[in-house]
């Protein structure tokens, strides 16, 4: 579904990104994990747009998105969250949701100056899918308050919310887990697991809580230095001495027991 | 449906009262000449809004999409075969919607104070052109513009424009014009053309602002370069920001009240424009949000409130 | 204490205590007022009622400039470096409030012996370095005041699993060279495992404290917390 | 409804001025002149018995605030007459309301020859006055002195290009110039505010004019002279009634404000007894030295009050509009004044020549 | 030839100008990131304390710039404190309407008690003209002085906020003001400097403007402000050595605009030029645009 192919990445003399491969097989939830600073936030970034790789190419569903604008390819059905939340902060959590139905729009700008029966069978839809979504990740009570009042845990929920809302195909999670406790991450898990059989999704999944990754992911990319270095299924993955070395350590904290 | 048959009740009393006014004589010339600049004022603070406010893209050019429309509007009703005023008027706000999106397209690329200078600059090449074109009268402007509107156009039209603008920011367009202002990255990643709204609303504020450009021409009967100078984008610029950005209902409160400081000021023809300075530092310093902040203030809901409060 | 947010309430009476030498950690959910406690401390934020005493000075009334110079350092939740500065720099306004020159480049190594990813990085824009290495900025940048008092706002998060262990190692070993630390942590196991003491803070409440052990084998913590 | 109320004791006039503002500072100067003569008015016991009372308003110089205080003072206030404003694009602005409301609109300065004209039909407005001499008359005194008495036949014209009033001056002296025979080598134009000179001037210098033509007003006067002076351009620097401010010599400098010329209203050296009476006076007032504002709308004054006489009415707008109209030789500061069918003043121009930064009559060019 | 190194010495004299006053807009935008639009206002200030100082203190320039650059500092401070403090947590947009208030204020209050009329600033120097190529290129002593100034006061500005610990803080504060009093920097105390600094700086132009045309008016700062401000944004605002290659562009193509295109569209072009220039350099000719970090 989703191919990188000898992507290559730099910043003004320091290699993000080296020659990396990835296959993202349609249907499956993919881990990148590697130390920090290894490149996993660049990958997303190049995949969605925001940077053009020096070299390589991005293919998705059979057609090269490497030199395509973002919004393109979020319309083509990749969606995404970020490391460092950017919800729409000055807005409140039903608005963050509801905007991101956009791409789905099919009412005219004519329909809506008009206000036509169109225009407000589509908007009483969207506004019943936003409430639903919402109610999913539990955030339903709190759809009136600004996102940034939000404590942390749930502007990450909201963010995967509004990702949710543009339909995707493909769902690109960055550190989704982070500043969670580990109740809050075992509903984290079993919320991912969820939304993917309901929507139908596939998701490439960044996370350093090895609890999350090991447990979810059917296959693990492994990236040092911007290279990849391992990939394969948890159990290989965990017992390969190369990304015990660069990044699991040897003591088993993180994994669930 | 019975909010909107309510909704259109109250606009048709408030002009009727207003027009009945003006028939008696409660309302005198001077003051329906500042209604009308107030309602003026309103269309322009409005769709300035819809560029600065609703989709954060900072404007110093309002003035010279008005001069577009005045000077469009000018011309045309005084050809020896002249265009109807309505016509003109309207060509005139499309010339300026074409203006912005010439404008727009390579400029809107910029950001922030970048933009801010770009749009400005634009302003003042469209002032200066009209300026040495001795056609359109130069630097001494066009007098005698016969009058194509009055009292009723400019509320019909103020009222149309608040209504438009109302329905494209409560719809899924003004909500991409918002992700856009609020954080273009996480817009695009949405799906959202974030260049497209910007030219989008642009083009749109671009509009309206020539549609008042043209009232002014066809009410006012004098235009002058001078008169869409850097200072009236900026007199523009304080009515958004005071009733708050983002704020369609701000905006219009904002236009009525500078309206009528800046008349009551006449009183003290000395110091007017000292303490109309400290009057605008004062509400800034107790609003700082704008006087509505980002909230509206929505017809419908006064009307709902009064009637349960009956 | 009672700490406000405008008219939102988001701290009832809560009591603290944090003895010289210890490592005090604080746990709890989401939105519990963890951060807003040490925001309070570190005086981001003022009570409304109730008082702070760092050594027997009220630090209540106090800005947070002349808390820093007594001795209490604080590493904020989003890491918050100067994104527009290098890391060297990000470091050396760490000790900012310092004025033994000499000193503060001998720690400027320390730290880069700690964290020799930020070494390699010493010039680069602290906005652009990768979320870990940001983190690393922000403890070592807080390092830098030579504090006495260390307030940490979840230091691992973001970090790799390797790194983490690494970061609690290098918590302890601050605090046994005579720093005393505030702890916030989602991962209550690695927290609890380090410190002396424990409170658990709920929706704005204290709601439980004690040492490690105590709190550690506490069923309702055990369940929500420890994550079984 | 709109009738000037009878019972009042008092004339009203409105007074429409920029007093803040871009123009503020030519708005303050025609304020002083217009009460320093409203007072000697009053105080030998006003006219036809009752004092002036002046209804003053500030339009910020905005022109949409002067249309706003013309309708103002045509409805609210009740006035007789309304003087004003100082520029001509504000002035044509309240011209509407004048119109509008049939009441008279005099301005101490406005020059544009469109002022008075009704731009669709080309018929004189019948409420709009001036008491100052237009650009086209300006231009042309100019053009036949740098013909007849300068001799020259290459002029290099630098303008304001955002000023009705330059552009007025530009375009007439350059019609009058070019028909005399002379030749227009160079024409640059600057906006507002502008300081530096150096640039045009620089490229002026290139091309060897035998004078130059900068119909601008007294504070880039100074700078153009005083700038042109330093590059080392000698030739005649001529200029309009905006020149006519000691500072334009001050800016320039004493060295420097040499071969100079320009025309104006009136020379301070007049023995006239009214021209030095009136200097003398506005010297002990305002502790500062007239320009043309002030004489020009000092004269307004004096000329409305004739006008109402001459109408004999303190009420009747209608009348007072016949009465400008009918104003024949007047006797003003200014010059001797006669209001022709556009509703222009008529009258002399002197022409004044900077030496060592003294002015110095140089001769009187009647119309 | 003579023409053209004539016209860039017009340009660059006209740039320094700007400069001049570009540099505290920099200053303060690059600690602040808000447009202090009455900063051309705090600069007609400084001319006018310059010509009190001059004309009733009979002080010579030294003195006259000292006063004007004291009094410039303070009215910063206070001005800061009043009308922008309460601002701070407030959108930038705010701040700049009560910078706008600020700066009507300031020239309305001039207007009002020093009169709208301008003055002749006091011949402070003794003029001397240089002669060069048979008198076909003239400088006189004031371009020096003020082109040598603008320089000598650029390296300094940039060297206090680069490299002085007080410059670190204006930078810190203007990146992140909670985690600034984190490492237990005063915010009030940094900004007022700021203000301190970039107000001194428009008041020494003041005195310098107004000494090199002998002009002063209540308005004088509004059009220098807004070119200042373009200066700025173009050389990349913020960017200290920007503001003074900002200026000079400006001043530059201004002149060789009006010395050989046509001076009636010298604004307007100049401005296209800008505005094309822009499109290509979105963040000012020594601006670093940034891929943001995501
Ligand atoms: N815009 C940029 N400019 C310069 N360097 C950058 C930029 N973006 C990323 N980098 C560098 O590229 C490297 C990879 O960064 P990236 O954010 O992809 O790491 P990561 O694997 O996501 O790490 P973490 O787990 O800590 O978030 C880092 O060393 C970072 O400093
Ligand atoms: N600026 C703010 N304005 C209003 N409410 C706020 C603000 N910041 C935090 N809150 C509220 O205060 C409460 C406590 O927040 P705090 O950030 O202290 O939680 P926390 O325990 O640190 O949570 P997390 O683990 O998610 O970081 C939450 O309910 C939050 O919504
Ligand atoms: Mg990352
Ligand atoms: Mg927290």
């Amino acid at each position: 579904m989703l191919k990188l192919k000898g992507v290559t990445m730099n910043f003004g003399g320091i290699i993000a990104l080296n020659n990396v491969e990835i296959d993202v097989d349609e249907g499956k939830i993919i881990g990148l994990i590697g130390p920090n600073g290894a490149g996993k936030t660049t990958v997303f970034n190049v995949i969605l747009g925001l940077y053009t790789p020096n070299r390589g190419y991005i293919r998705f569903e059979n057609s090269d998105i490497t030199n395509k604008k973002t919004y393109q390819i979020a319309v083509m059905g990749i969606s995404r969250t970020f490391q460092n939340i950017r919800l729409f902060r000055e807005l409140t959590v039903l608005d963050n949701v509801r905007i991101a139905f956009h791409k789905n729009v099919k009412y005219s700008l004519l329909d809506a100056i008009l206000r036509n029966k169109k225009f407000i069978k589509e908007e009483e839809e969207y506004l019943k899918k936003a409430e639903e979504l919402l109610k999913i990740f539990g955030l339903y009570e709190k759809r009136n308050e600004l996102a940034k009042n939000l404590p942390y845990g749930e502007q990450r929920k909201l963010e995967i919310v509004r990702a949710l809302a543009t339909s995707p195909k493909l769902l690109l999670l960055d550190e989704p887990a982070a500043g969670m406790n580990p109740q809050e991450t075992q509903e984290l898990k079993n919320l991912i697991k969820f939304i993917k059989e309901k929507f139908n999704l596939t998701i490439l999944l960044i996370e350093h809580d090895m609890s999350v990754v090991m447990d979810i992911c059917e296959r693990i990319y492994v990236l040092d230095y911007g290279e990849v270095i391992a990939e394969g299924t948890p159990v290989e993955i965990k017992r390969n001495p190369r990304v015990i070395k660069a990044y699991l350590g040897e003591g088993d904290f993180g994994f669930a027991s | 449906m019975r909010k909107r048959i309510l909704i259109l009740a109250v606009i048709l009393i408030i002009y009727a009262i207003f027009t009945l006014g003006m028939k008696v004589g409660i309302i005198d010339d001077y003051i329906k000449l500042n209604i009308l600049l107030i309602l003026l004022n309103i269309i322009l603070a409005t769709s300035l809004n819809l560029i600065s406010g609703i989709t954060g893209q900072f404007s110093l050019g309002h003035a010279g999409f008005m001069a577009i429309g005045a000077y469009t509007v000018a011309v045309l009703i005084t050809l020896p075969k002249p265009l109807p005023f309505y016509l003109s008027l309207l060509i005139g706000g499309v010339f300026a919607a074409f203006a912005g999106l010439i404008i727009g397209l390579p400029v809107l690329r910029l950001r922030g104070d970048y933009l801010a200078i770009a749009t400005l600059g634009f302003a003042e090449i469209i002032r200066v052109v009209i300026q040495n074109i001795d056609y359109l009268g130069g630097a001494s402007g066009i007098s005698d513009i016969p009058q194509g509107i009055d009292w009723t156009g400019y509320y019909v039209i103020a009222i149309l424009t608040i209504i438009i603008l109302s329905n494209i920011i409560n719809s899924s367009y003004g909500r991409a014009m918002v992700a856009v202002r609020e954080d273009e990255i996480a817009a695009e990643t949405i799906g959202i053309n974030t260049t497209l709204f910007k030219v989008l609303a642009f083009v749109i504020g671009a509009f309206f602002a020539g549609i008042g450009g043209g009232m002014y021409a066809g009410y006012f009967g004098f235009i002058q370069p001078d008169i869409f100078n850097f200072f009236k984008s900026i007199d523009i610029l304080v009515m958004v920001v005071l009733g708050g950005l983002g704020s369609l209902s701000g905006s219009i409160i904002a236009a009525i009240v500078l309206t009528i400081v800046s008349t009551l000021l006449q009183n003290v023809p000395a110091v007017r424009m000292v303490l109309y300075s400290i009057i605008l530092i004062i509400i800034m310093l107790f609003r700082p949000q704008g006087l509505l902040g980002k909230r509206e203030i929505r017809l419908s809901d006064i009307l709902s409130f009064q009637r349960r409060g009956v | 204490m009672d700490v406000f947010y405008g008219a939102i309430q988001a701290l009832f009476s809560v009591s603290l205590e944090v003895d010289e030498g210890e490592i005090v950690t604080l746990i709890g959910a989401n939105g519990a007022g963890k951060s807003t406690l040490l925001k309070t401390i570190s005086g981001l934020l003022k009570p409304r009622t109730g008082s702070i005493y760092f050594e027997n000075e009220d630090l209540t009334k106090k800005s947070p400039i002349e808390i820093v110079k007594s001795g209490i350092s604080h590493v904020p939740e989003g890491r918050r470096v100067f994104p527009e500065m290098t890391v060297i720099e990000n470091l050396e306004l760490g000790a900012y409030v310092r004025k033994d020159r000499s000193e503060v480049e001998k720690d400027l190594k320390i730290v880069f012996e700690r964290f020799p990813r930020l070494y390699e990085r010493r010039n680069q824009l602290a906005g652009t370095l990768s979320g870990g290495e940001q983190q690393m900025l922000a403890i070592g940048r807080a390092l830098m005041s030579r504090p006495r008092l260390l307030l940490l706002d979840e230091p691992s998060m973001g970090l790799a699993p390797i790194l983490v262990s690494e970061i609690f190692e290098i918590i302890k070993e601050i605090n046994a060279r005579g720093t005393t630390i505030l702890l916030i942590e989602q991962n209550a196991n690695m927290a609890l495992s380090v410190a002396n003491r424990a409170y658990v803070i709920e929706t704005g409440r204290i709601v439980l404290s004690g040492t490690s052990q105590e709190v550690a084998s506490n069923p309702d913590v055990k369940k929500a917390y420890l994550g079984g | 409804l709109l009738s000037y109320s009878k019972s009042s004791s008092t004339i009203k006039l409105g007074v429409n001025l920029e007093l803040s503002g871009a123009v503020a500072q030519y708005g303050q100067r025609a304020l002083e002149g217009i009460k320093m003569a409203t007072d000697e008015i009053n105080k030998k016991g006003g006219i036809l018995g009752k004092k002036i009372e002046l209804v003053i308003f500030d339009n910020k110089s905005d022109k949409t605030e002067a249309l706003n205080i013309a309708t103002r003072l045509a409805t609210k206030e009740n006035v007789l007459a309304i003087l004003g404003c100082t520029t001509s694009g504000a002035t044509k602005s309240a011209a509407v309301a004048a119109m509008k409301y049939k009441i008279p609109i005099i301005s101490p300065t406005a020059t544009d020859d469109k002022l008075t004209l009704d731009e669709r039909t080309g018929k004189t407005k019948a409420y709009v006055f001036r008491v100052c001499f237009n650009d086209s008359f300006q231009g042309d005194v100019m053009a036949k002195f740098a013909l007849k008495t300068l001799k020259v036949k290459s002029v290099a014209i630098i303008y304001d290009a955002s000023s009705d009033y330059s552009k007025g001056l530009e375009k007439n002296f350059k019609v009058a110039f070019t028909k005399g025979g002379g030749k227009i080598v160079a024409e640059e134009a600057f906006a507002k505010s502008e300081q530096e000179f150096s640039g045009i001037l620089t490229k002026i210098k290139a091309k060897n004019p035998e004078a130059i033509f900068a119909p601008v007003y007294y504070d880039e006067a100074g700078l153009i002279i005083k700038q042109a002076r330093e590059l080392g351009i000698k030739v005649p620097i001529m200029g309009g009634d905006g020149f006519d401010d000691p500072k334009v010599a001050e800016k320039a400098g004493s060295k420097y404000a040499n071969n100079v010329y320009f025309s104006t209203h009136y020379s301070g050296q007049d023995p006239d007894k009214k021209v030095q009476d009136f200097i003398k006076k506005y010297k002990q007032l305002y502790k500062n030295e007239p320009n043309a504002f002030v004489a020009t709308s000092y004269d307004l004054v004096y000329l409305v009050a004739d006008a109402i006489k001459r109408a004999n009415s303190t009420t009747d707008r209608e009348k007072l509009r016949k009465a400008l109209e009918d104003t024949k030789n007047f006797a003003g500061v200014t010059g001797v004044i006669t209001i022709n069918k556009y509703h222009n003043a008529q009258k002399a121009a002197v022409i004044i020549e900077l030496k060592n930064g003294v002015q110095v009559f140089k001769q009187k060019i009647n119309p | 030839m003579s023409t053209f190194v004539q016209q860039l010495i017009n340009g660059i004299t006209l740039g320094s100008v700007y400069a001049l006053i570009a540099l505290g807009y920099t200053m303060v935008y690059g600690i602040l990131k808000f447009i202090n639009f009455a900063h051309g206002d705090v600069f007609m200030l400084g001319a006018y304390i310059g010509f009190l100082a001059a004309v009733y203190l009979k002080l010579n320039l030294v003195g006259c710039l000292i006063a004007a650059m004291v009094f410039c500092a303070l009215c910063g401070i206070i001005v800061e404190k009043i009308a922008y403090k309460p601002l701070r947590n407030s959108p930038k947009i705010s701040i700049l309407i009560t910078a706008i208030g600020v700066s009507l204020f300031l020239e309305n209050f001039m207007q009002l008690i020093m009169g709208a009329d301008s003055r002749v600033f006091p011949r402070l120097i003794e003029e001397k003209n240089y002669h060069f190529l048979h008198g076909n290129i003239v400088v006189n002593n004031k371009q020096v002085y003020l082109l040598i100034i603008t320089i000598i006061l650029m390296i300094v500005l940039n060297y206090i906020v680069k490299n002085t610990k007080i410059g670190k803080a204006m930078r810190a504060v203007s990146q992140d003001m909670d985690a600034a009093k984190l490492m237990g920097i005063d915010i009030d105390k940094t900004i007022s400097y700021t203000f301190a600094i970039g107000s001194s700086l428009a008041g020494a132009a003041g005195v310098l403007v107004g000494l090199y045309y002998n002009t002063i008016n209540p308005l004088m700062g509004v059009l220098p402000g807004i070119k200042a401000f373009i200066a700025a944004v173009f050389g990349g605002i913020g960017v200290i050595p920007g503001a003074l290659l900002g200026g000079f562009s400006l001043g530059i193509i201004e002149t060789f605009v009006s010395g050989y295109g046509s001076s009636m569209y010298k604004d307007a072009v100049a401005f296209a030029i800008l505005v094309l220039i822009l499109l290509f350099k979105p963040a000012g000719l020594l601006g670093k645009s940034l891929k943001e970090k995501v």
